[in-house]
Parts: C-alpha cells; sequence; structure tokens
C-alpha cells in the first residue's frame, strides 16, 4: 500500500475508525493551552496548531508516573487492564523525533553493570505498541530549527504514517510496516493520484525554503568541549533565571525525580518530571551541591544537550521544535546560545 | 532482576553504632527472598539503594565483601528523611533494596600487584570491603597499603576491626586525623600529606581513593607527583544518586552516568569528564 | 443511625488555649467529642500550611486558638498570627473553602466555659456544611 | 527626546562616570514580542538599551538570584512602576542596600501580554512588532493588525495603580502619577460574587491545569527562599505530582508567602507555560492587605513589609466571639 488520500470530510469518521482500535491521542486544546490529548471525536482536535504549547512526550512518559504501590502487605506494580494501544494523530516531525531519542533512553536495551540488559517496562508498555501519525509542517515558524539537525519540516523519521496536509484532502503514506498495517484495516481512503504526490513533493520543499539558514552543528559537541571552562557561561547564564519552563516544555527532556506519597504505611512511589535548572536537583544530603551555580546548571543544560547526549547516543537531544524559545520568560534563545558560544574566541584562562 | 526500579525485601540482621555521637550506624541485613539471595552476585565498589516506603531511596556503597556470605552491610550516617528513618530500624524490620548497582574496583586488575588503598570517613565504606575481599585470596595481591583518616579518632568506623588489621603483618595501616587529640598514638594530618609521606612506590602499585570529594581533589595530584600513572589510580565518585539506572539525570556527568558508569573510575576516564570533584 | 460526627483539629497555643481546654475538661463540662488537639507553643507559630494540610489530609474543619490580644506569652506571637489569619481566612473563602471550615479563637485559660462554647459552635457550623470534599485529596 | 534615547543616554553617563559597576536594562529580544535582559558594562552595550512595550521583564529578579552575586558592585537598574516596588522591597528585606543601587524608572504604559497579542492575531505567528504609543501595530505573514494597546496589556498591568517608580535617581521622562484604577478590583468583586461552590469549581478547573514546573516562583522577584516549602523533603509538606489539591495548596501557600510583598509586577503569569491566571490570588491578598493594614507591597522605602508588622488595635472581627 503506497499513500492514500483521505477528504478533510471525512476525517472526523477516520477517527471514529482509529479509536475502535486504539486510544487516539491528539492535538487539542486543554484550559487554553494545547497539548495532546486523548480525543474520541474530530472536533477536539486542534490541526492548526504547528507546535503545541506542552510536548507529547507526556503521553508516553507522563509528569507523574506511578512505579509502584506499597502498604503493609508489600509492593505491587500497579497492573492496569490491557487498554488499546496508542495511537498518537498530528505530531510533527519535530515531536516524532524526539520519541526516538527518548526510546533510546528507556525503550532500548541499557547494559547494566551486572551484564544484565534493562528496558524501561513503564515506556514499552505504552510506546512499543503504539502507531505514530505524523504531519509536516508547510509553514513552520521563525522559532523553528528542525533544518538543523539533519531533519526539515516534512520529516518522517520516528513516524509510522507520514501526512501531508494538502488543503482539501490528507496524503498518508506508510512509513513503518506497522503503520501500513494499521492503515489497511482502515476503509475512509481513496487511493492517491500522482497529482498527490507531486503537491506533497511541492509542500515539502516550499516549507524547506522558508526556513531560515541552518547555524552548521558538525563538531558541535567537540566545540562545547572546547569551551567549557571558558567564562562564555556566565556570560549567556547571566539572564537565566532557573525557572525550568524550557526543561518541562522540552520534548526531549527526561530527566525526574522519585518521590513517595502516601499515608501511613500504604502509598506509591512515583517518578515525576525534573529540572536541572533548579539548584536542589543535585544537592547532596550533605549539604555538597556540585552545580551550585547557574551558570554550572544552563552549562549543563546545554553541554546535556549537545555534547553529553551525541557522545553517548549518537544524536543530539534536540529536536529543534523551539518551545525553548517561545517559554523562556527572559527570551534566553538556545540558537543564539550555541552561536554565541561558536563564536567566542577562546581566551585559554580557566575557571575550574 | 527484571525490574530495576523495584525493591527487593530485606530484614536487619545486626546493627552496630560507629561512633559516640551516634549519627554512623552500621547495618547487616539479609535476604527475606532465597531467589534474591541466589541472584545478589557483587563486586566491591558497588552500591544499592536503600528504600524506605513513605520516605525515599538513597544510594549506599555495600561495605560488605562477597566473600563473606549471607548478609549484606551498609554504614549509614544520618543526615536526610532516608537516613534519619533507617535509624529508626530495630533488628528484625525490613527495608527495601535495589542492587547491586554501579561498577566495581579493578580486582582483577589488582592481581600480582601492590595495592594503595586511600579513604577518608566514613566513605571507607567499600574500602572495607574491598579489603576484606583481597584477604579473602591475600596470596593474589603484594603488598597492601591502607591510610585512612577522619577528622577525629571518634568518626573513624569499623574500629575492631581496625584494631585487627593493624596487628596483622601483612598490611600497613596508617591513620590519621585532621587535629591532635589527646591519648591519639597514630599520625596526624591530612590525607593527602600523608599520602605523600607514606605511599609505597607506584611500580607495580594500584591506588584506590574514596573519602569525601574535598579529600580526593587534593590527593589524586599528590599520586601523580608520586608518580602513579592515571591508568594505576581509581577513585570513586559521589552523585545524588536516584534511579540508579542512567536515566534520571541527577548524577550526570560528562557523557558517563555514576549510577551505571560508575562510581569507581579510573585517573584517565576521570581526564575526560568535566565537573569531577 | 447516630449523627455525624465531624472531625474537627484543634491547634491550641499552650499558654491559654490549651490550658483553656484543660479547664473545660477539669470542670467537667459538656462539649462534642468533635475535636482533636494539637498543642503549639504559641499561635503565632500556626503555619497556614499547617491548616491547609489538615483539610487536604481529611479533617471537616479546622480550629485555631490562641491567647487574648496583649496576653501573649511572647508579647506579639498573636498580634503577627493574626495578621496571617487575616489574610488567610479571606483567601480561604474566595478560593471557595466554605468559611465555616476554617476558624479562630482568642480562648485564655481560666475561660473553660467559652472553650466548650467555642468548639459547640464549629462542630456546629462544620456539621451544617457536611463531611469535607473540597481541598481534600483522594488518595 | 524619547525614552530610549534618554535611558541610553543616563546608562551611559553612570557607566562613564563609575557610578555603577553594571546597569540592569532590557535589549530588543530575539523574538518580536519579548525583550531580553542587558547588562550593561561598557558605554557602547547603553547603545543596545530600549524600552517598549514588550520590556516585561522585572530585573530585581537579578539581585537575588545565584545569592550575592552582586555583593560589593554598584548595579543600576531600569525599572518601570511595579520593579520599582521590588527593588524597594529588596531593600526593605536587606538584600541590598539603598547606597549600592541607582534606580533609573522608565514612564511605563504597560507591557504586552504574549498570548493576548496571539489571541488578536488568531494564533497567526508575529514577526515584527512595533510600539505607536496608544496602538501597537504587529505583522506577520501576510498580515499586518494595528492593536489597540490595552487589548494586549498583560492583566497585571490592567490592574495597575502605580505606573511609575515611586523610588528612583533619575526618572526618564514624565511620569503618570498614581493611575485611579477603577477597573482594578473589578474582577475579584465578580468572582467573589459567585457562591462558593462555583468559586471551588473555577478555582479547582484553573489550578488544575498546573504541571508544577515551579516557573511562576522562580521568576518571582520576592521568592527567593534558599529552600522553599515545596522543595523541603521532612517533613514532604506536599506532593509533586500534578493533583489539583497539592497544586491549590502550593499556590494558596506561596500567595501567603508573598502577601504583603508582592508588586503585581505579573512575572509569574507571564512565565506560566500552562497560562493559569495567577494573579487573581495575588490580587485578592493585596487587597485584603491594602483594606485591613493599609500597606501596599514596596511602596514606602521607609516601612516595613505588611506581615511582619502589626498593630494592636486591628480589626479582628473574623475571629469567633
Amino acid at each position: 500500500m503506497n499513500m492514500v488520500s483521505l477528504d478533510k470530510k471525512k476525517f472526523g469518521s477516520f477517527i471514529l475508525e482509529l479509536s475502535a482500535e486504539h486510544a487516539v491521542y491528539a492535538p487539542g486544546k486543554a484550559g487554553g493551552k494545547t497539548e495532546f490529548i486523548p480525543v474520541e471525536s474530530e472536533d477536539e482536535i486542534d490541526l492548526k496548531t504547528l507546535v503545541t504549547d506542552l510536548s507529547p512526550k507526556g503521553v508516553f512518559f507522563p509528569h507523574s508516573e506511578v512505579l509502584y504501590e506499597y502498604d503493609k502487605e508489600g509492593i505491587r506494580v500497579p497492573q492496569k487492564e490491557a487498554g488499546k494501544p496508542i495511537a498518537v494523530w498530528g505530531m510533527r516531525g519535530c515531536d516524532a523525533r524526539s520519541l526516538l531519542m527518548l526510546n533510546k533512553v528507556f525503550g532500548s536495551a541499557i547494559q547494566m553493570p551486572d551484564n544484565k540488559n534493562f528496558q524501561d517496562p513503564y515506556w514499552k508498555e505504552k510506546y512499543d505498541n503504539s502507531v505514530i501519525f505524523g504531519t509536516g509542517c508547510n509553514e513552520p515558524l521563525s522559532t523553528c530549527f528542525c533544518n538543523w539537525f539533519e531533519a526539515g519540516p516534512h520529516s518522517s523519521a520516528g513516524m509510522d504514517v507520514f501526512v501531508v496536509d494538502a488543503g482539501n484532502s490528507f496524503l498518508l503514506e506508510p512509513v513503518t510496516d506497522k503503520g501500513r498495517a494499521v492503515l489497511d484495516k482502515l476503509s475512509c481512503f481513496t487511493d492517491s493520484t500522482e497529482e498527490d504526490k507531486t503537491t506533497a513533493a511541492e509542500l515539502a520543499s516550499e516549507a524547506l525554503d522558508g526556513m531560515a539558514e541552518p547555524m552548521e552543528v558538525n563538531g558541535l559537541g567537540e566545540m562545547l568541549n572546547n569551551k567549557y571552562d571558558e567564562p562564555v557561561w556566565d556570560q549567556i547564564s547571566a539572564k537565566c533565571i532557573n525557572c525550568g519552563a524550557c526543561t518541562f516544555s522540552c520534548p526531549t527532556c527526561h530527566c525526574y525525580d522519585i518521590q513517595d506519597e502516601g499515608k501511613g504505611s500504604s502509598g506509591k512511589r512515583i517518578r515525576i518530571w525534573d529540572s536541572c535548572m533548579f539548584p536542589i536537583f543535585t544537592m547532596e544530603a550533605s549539604g555538597h551541591n556540585p552545580r551550585a551555580l547557574s551558570s554550572q546548571r544552563v552549562r549543563q543544560r546545554v553541554m546535556h544537550k549537545y555534547s553529553y547526549f551525541p557522545e553517548k547516543y549518537g544524536e543530539f537531544l534536540c529536536t529543534g521544535c523551539g518551545r525553548c524559545v517561545t517559554v523562556c520568560p527572559v527570551n534566553l534563545d538556545i540558537r543564539e546560545v550555541l552561536k554565541t558560544i561558536n563564536e567566542y574566541k577562546k581566551q585559554g584562562i580557566t575557571n575550574g | 532482576m527484571g525490574n530495576y526500579c523495584i525493591p527487593q525485601e530485606m530484614r536487619v540482621e545486626r546493627i552496630g553504632t560507629e561512633d559516640p555521637a551516634r549519627t554512623l550506624r552500621t547495618y547487616d541485613l539479609s535476604f527475606v527472598n532465597d531467589a534474591d539471595r541466589e541472584a545478589f552476585k557483587y563486586l566491591p565498589g558497588q552500591f544499592c539503594e536503600l528504600s524506605i516506603p513513605g520516605k525515599g531511596e538513597s544510594p549506599f556503597g555495600i561495605a560488605s565483601s562477597p566473600t563473606e556470605e549471607g548478609f549484606l552491610r551498609f554504614t549509614v550516617n544520618r543526615t536526610g528523611s532516608v537516613t534519619n528513618e533507617i535509624h529508626y530500624l530495630r533488628n528484625g524490620d525490613l527495608i527495601g533494596l535495589r542492587g547491586p548497582l554501579g561498577n566495581w574496583y579493578p580486582i582483577e586488575d589488582m592481581k600480582g600487584m601492590n595495592v594503595l588503598i586511600v579513604g577518608g570517613g566514613f566513605a571507607f565504606t567499600t574500602l572495607r570491603s574491598l579489603l576484606i575481599y583481597l584477604m579473602g585470596s591475600r596470596e593474589d595481591y603484594k603488598n597492601i597499603t591502607v591510610i585512612y583518616g577522619a577528622r577525629n579518632p571518634d568518626l573513624f568506623i569499623y574500629k575492631d576491626e581496625i584494631a585487627l588489621w593493624k596487628q596483622r603483618d601483612d598490611i600497613q595501616m596508617h591513620l590519621t586525623i585532621d587535629k591532635p587529640v589527646d591519648g591519639w598514638n597514630e599520625r596526624t594530618g591530612f590525607v593527602p600529606a600523608v599520602v605523600e609521606e607514606v605511599a609505597p612506590t607506584p611500580d607495580n602499585t594500584m591506588a584506590v581513593v574514596c573519602g569525601p570529594p574535598v579529600m580526593i581533589k587534593y590527593t589524586l595530584p599528590v599520586l601523580t607527583k608520586l608518580g602513579f600513572s592515571d591508568e594505576m589510580i581509581y577513585t570513586s565518585l559521589e552523585r545524588r544518586m536516584k534511579c540508579g539506572i542512567g536515566k534520571c539525570g541527577r548524577c550526570n556527568i560528562g557523557s558517563k552516568y555514576i549510577c551505571i558508569d560508575g562510581p569507581v573510575f579510573s585517573m584517565a576516564e576521570l581526564k575526560n569528564i568535566p565537573e569531577t570533584v | 443511625m447516630s449523627e455525624w460526627q465531624p472531625r474537627i483539629l484543634a491547634i491550641l497555643c499552650n499558654w491559654c488555649s490549651y490550658a483553656g481546654a484543660d479547664l473545660a475538661g477539669v470542670s467537667r463540662m459538656q462539649y462534642p467529642p468533635s475535636i482533636r488537639v494539637v498543642r503549639v507553643p504559641c499561635s503565632g507559630r500556626v503555619d497556614p500550611l499547617f491548616i491547609l494540610k489538615s483539610l487536604q489530609s481529611g479533617f471537616d474543619g479546622v480550629l485555631v486558638s490562641g491567647c487574648h490580644p496583649g496576653d501573649c506569652h511572647y508579647i506579639s506571637g498573636n498580634y503577627v498570627a493574626r495578621r496571617k489569619f487575616a489574610v488567610l481566612k479571606p483567601l480561604l473563602e474566595f478560593i471557595g473553602v466554605e468559611p465555616g471550615r476554617v476558624q479562630f479563637s482568642w480562648i485564655s485559660a481560666g475561660e473553660g466555659d467559652r472553650f466548650a462554647k467555642v468548639v459547640t459552635r464549629i462542630t456546629e457550623d462544620v456539621r451544617e456544611l457536611g463531611p469535607a470534599t473540597r481541598l481534600v485529596k483522594k488518595l | 527626546m524619547n525614552t530610549t534615547d534618554n535611558l541610553r543616554k543616563t546608562i551611559k553617563t553612570l557607566i562613564s562616570e563609575k557610578k555603577v559597576d553594571l546597569f540592569l536594562g532590557w535589549e530588543k529580544g530575539s523574538l518580536p514580542l519579548s525583550a531580553t535582559p542587558l547588562f550593561v558594562t561598557t558605554g557602547e552595550q547603553a547603545e543596545r538599551a530600549i524600552f517598549d512595550v514588550t520590556c516585561g521583564n522585572n530585573l530585581s529578579i537579578y539581585f537575588t538570584k545565584d545569592k550575592k552575586q552582586y555583593a560589593n558592585k554598584k548595579v543600576g537598574i531600569a525599572v518601570k512602576g511595579c520593579d520599582a516596588r521590588s527593588v524597594v522591597l529588596n531593600i526593605l528585606e536587606k538584600q541590598i542596600k539603598r547606597e549600592d543601587v541607582v534606580i533609573v524608572g522608565v514612564p511605563c504604559n504597560g507591557v504586552l501580554d504574549k498570548k493576548k497579542v496571539l489571541a488578536a492575531t488568531e494564533g497567526r505567528e508575529v514577526l515584527e512588532l512595533v510600539d505607536n504609543g496608544d496602538t501597537v501595530t504587529v505583522k506577520g505573514k501576510g498580515f499586518e493588525l494595528s492593536l489597540n494597546r490595552q487589548e494586549i496589556l498583560s492583566s497585571s498591568c490592567l490592574a495597575c495603580i502605580y505606573p511609575d517608580a515611586q523610588e528612583y535617581d533619575f526618572f526618564m521622562g514624565e511620569a503618570r502619577g498614581e493611575v485611579p484604577n477603577e477597573e482594578r478590583v473589578k474582577e475579584i468583586i465578580d468572582f467573589q460574587n459567585l457562591p462558593d461552590s462555583d468559586r471551588w469549581e473555577q478555582t479547582r478547573a484553573e489550578y488544575q491545569k498546573c504541571i508544577r514546573c515551579y516557573a511562576c516562583r522562580n521568576v518571582c522577584p520576592s521568592c527567593y527562599c534558599n529552600v522553599c516549602f515545596v522543595d523541603q523533603n521532612d517533613p514532604k509538606w506536599i506532593g509533586s505530582t500534578c493533583e489539583y489539591t497539592d497544586s491549590v495548596i502550593f499556590h494558596v501557600i506561596r500567595n501567603l508567602h508573598v502577601a504583603g510583598r508582592c508588586v503585581e509586577c505579573g512575572a509569574c503569569e507571564r512565565a506560566c507555560p500552562m497560562d493559569i491566571n495567577l494573579l487573581m490570588m495575588n490580587r485578592k491578598v493585596a487587597m485584603e492587605v491594602k483594606d485591613r493594614f493599609g500597606d501596599v507591597a514596596g511602596l514606602d522605602i521607609n516601612g516595613k513589609p505588611a506581615m511582619s508588622d502589626f498593630k494592636e488595635d486591628e480589626k479582628q472581627k473574623f475571629i469567633m466571639g
């Protein structure tokens, strides 16, 4: 099965059909903000918004997730009923790629020191059976910089089905076998025409052309490592007030805290999003804090995204979605940060 | 172990108090389930997360050696909410444990070599594990030198065992405290100075350093100065580890996570990692 | 079926209100068995967090009581407390917590009868409101 | 001479005469809707300073960030009315010394709220903004709109009665004086007149949105405790999940901690990634503080923050008789 066409008039019935066997998530309004919410009908879906205010990472890595429950009897992992697999509609290229990155952390087997492999069961339970319908962006925003990272507004990496919004219809193209299988079971499509394919290709190249010139990111990690001890970090972080809004809105930030919540002898152990921007994040019980200064924490965030993570997993921990750029209350633009460091001439002064 | 997020149950078998102020206590834990005991294989240097429902988890180095069977030993300094709660435990109480986590001291490489162990304060836990392990097959190793410093005589842990080790002629024990105290017959002075004075020649010698960050920071250069090569110096780092499985991000330094890539690092590795000590 | 008995947390200052409660007991005065008492050194010690936390953990009402103005054992503790409560009470009502749930009073060591009256009144108020639901955390 | 030119000149003079080591101002940001803080140490940098509708940041936050970073430094700061009150509060609370700061007031006609601009453009991205005073022109791909300034102002500005710095060393232009603002409490009174069950439902719906990122606390110039009560773990006062009672309690207590100290600059609301109407509670508290104790946060440099003060004969009707 190749590219198929879905008339927008039939979008409602498509969603209904999809939700028969899937728990469907799509961008929608929740309290004034756009985020990925469970939907049951077409009306709840926001097809206009490009970059949702909250990233879809929460669908697979929720803000708070129960690891286990405990009481006098002992410990139990909450046994959920085997629910429907997750289907996500309308995930943009940046967000779909963020799932690939998170999957490297949570989904892929991490070799523990005792040679046993560990994969995060909570992530896998949701991600492994999911099917991602991604949508190409025809008019990227000025804050978008996905073209920095071997991807673009019409990248289909991380998606199972790639969707192009062609005005009156959606053009759906299976990317993975899983996507193909899901499409095969649905019925509201018509075959695509040659014209559709041309349209899709045109939209893709127009979208890419509309974006600003990317910064060269080859060797970025090495460049950052080189300037690790330079005072440029103080200059950059002077503005930052460590509010953490960037980390919470980021689709790839995945640091978390583990906390117990309960009453008396029963309760739950929960993992909760946390942020490297907070001084308490690394504070040890002894009172020693290895990253006590704001500049150290800003450096950690930048280094983790563009140097450490690539070193460990082979790709940048940034998709160029631009959420942190939009949300920052002091307009500390990550693109400017990288450019500033890049242009900074090493002075050979070490402050460590 | 299938899910590394889930603790197994342990029973408190013996509680020892290490210092007069009773802030340092040593706990021997036994396995509640036989299957857990069978599965639990560890080496000196590894750590565990001790878990108290309702309070949380904290990482502790394993102080017992795999050669001592049937129990795991941890020494707990009372500083925060979890350690406070651990100090309330009585014999027979249950406690959660996740582990063993992290890597271990290079015991295989130590065979046929002299070993220098440098420790400070209550970070001597995993070093005790190492020492007991080495003594379990003493003939595999050459000279063993131990330099152990504490702020004052009360703050040494495992005092009874130290007394026994001092009597042995196959271990050179050097104890030191920061400032002179009446009745103290051992050395006084900071660890780095003592290392400079009594460390064996670097030839065929492996050095293992574990202690508070400031001690590590000043001891490593001394070893280098004495001629120890970077590959021959190992140290155990400390960060606030939470998940223990390389995900939660707290113990991230450089591209490493201390909980899975460490806590034991050679000096050669540390040179490529920023922000270590 | 017997009448529903609310659970009310009474935070009493050590020097006046707690002694007042004591006097009420010693004098065998009758008041509803609805309160659980926490003794604090001074009403100034009462952090608004204590009050919210009690509501969250399921208390149907909270009573905070200290020395009469001018009688504070620590000279000015209850004056500072009064400012705190003067802001807390309208704010709680503003967000929609029923007015009767959280109440404040001054009771001296000699006012056992007043203590009994205050407890009776807050119990009636809370009983009228029924079991607390808002701000109660469901586990 | 307009405000921006005046401001640049003043900063340059302060720097060249060594009256200050550092000046905190605003410059044009990378996005059209937000200016960004500017740290001036040279006359050249002073040329980048601006003041317009995008300069929402309350720069006094930098006095309490990384404690004591400006110790032994003379710091100049550009302030709007609300920011000046924050600076005064910092002085009253001994975070900085009056003699170490040079306060430069700017005449403020309110700053924008990004989400209101976005609502006005129906979600279309703004690529350029021009502040014309009474109107603001925004341009984007294929559209240009002239917006009424009032329409896009931050809600904190709409409720503002002290647009000018009350404590300053220099003032850039004409002070507007105290603005009688009758609309100020309307929203609050309206809300107050609802039955309590409705109020609770609205509160719950509003705070259910909270994702507990603490951006509101972290951008707040009045929130600078070393360890915030939500971060304390022994005792762990409140849970960290998005459970709404925890969120409501967090915000109520945070409000009480800044009672009599909140200058209503709106930084929290503008920083909130979830668009929670945070200021509503703050303004209610400010109203109570004003009515009961006659105090307005940060207005009087010789005063005392309301909650650390008292009078013996205050109204106490709320106490059970």
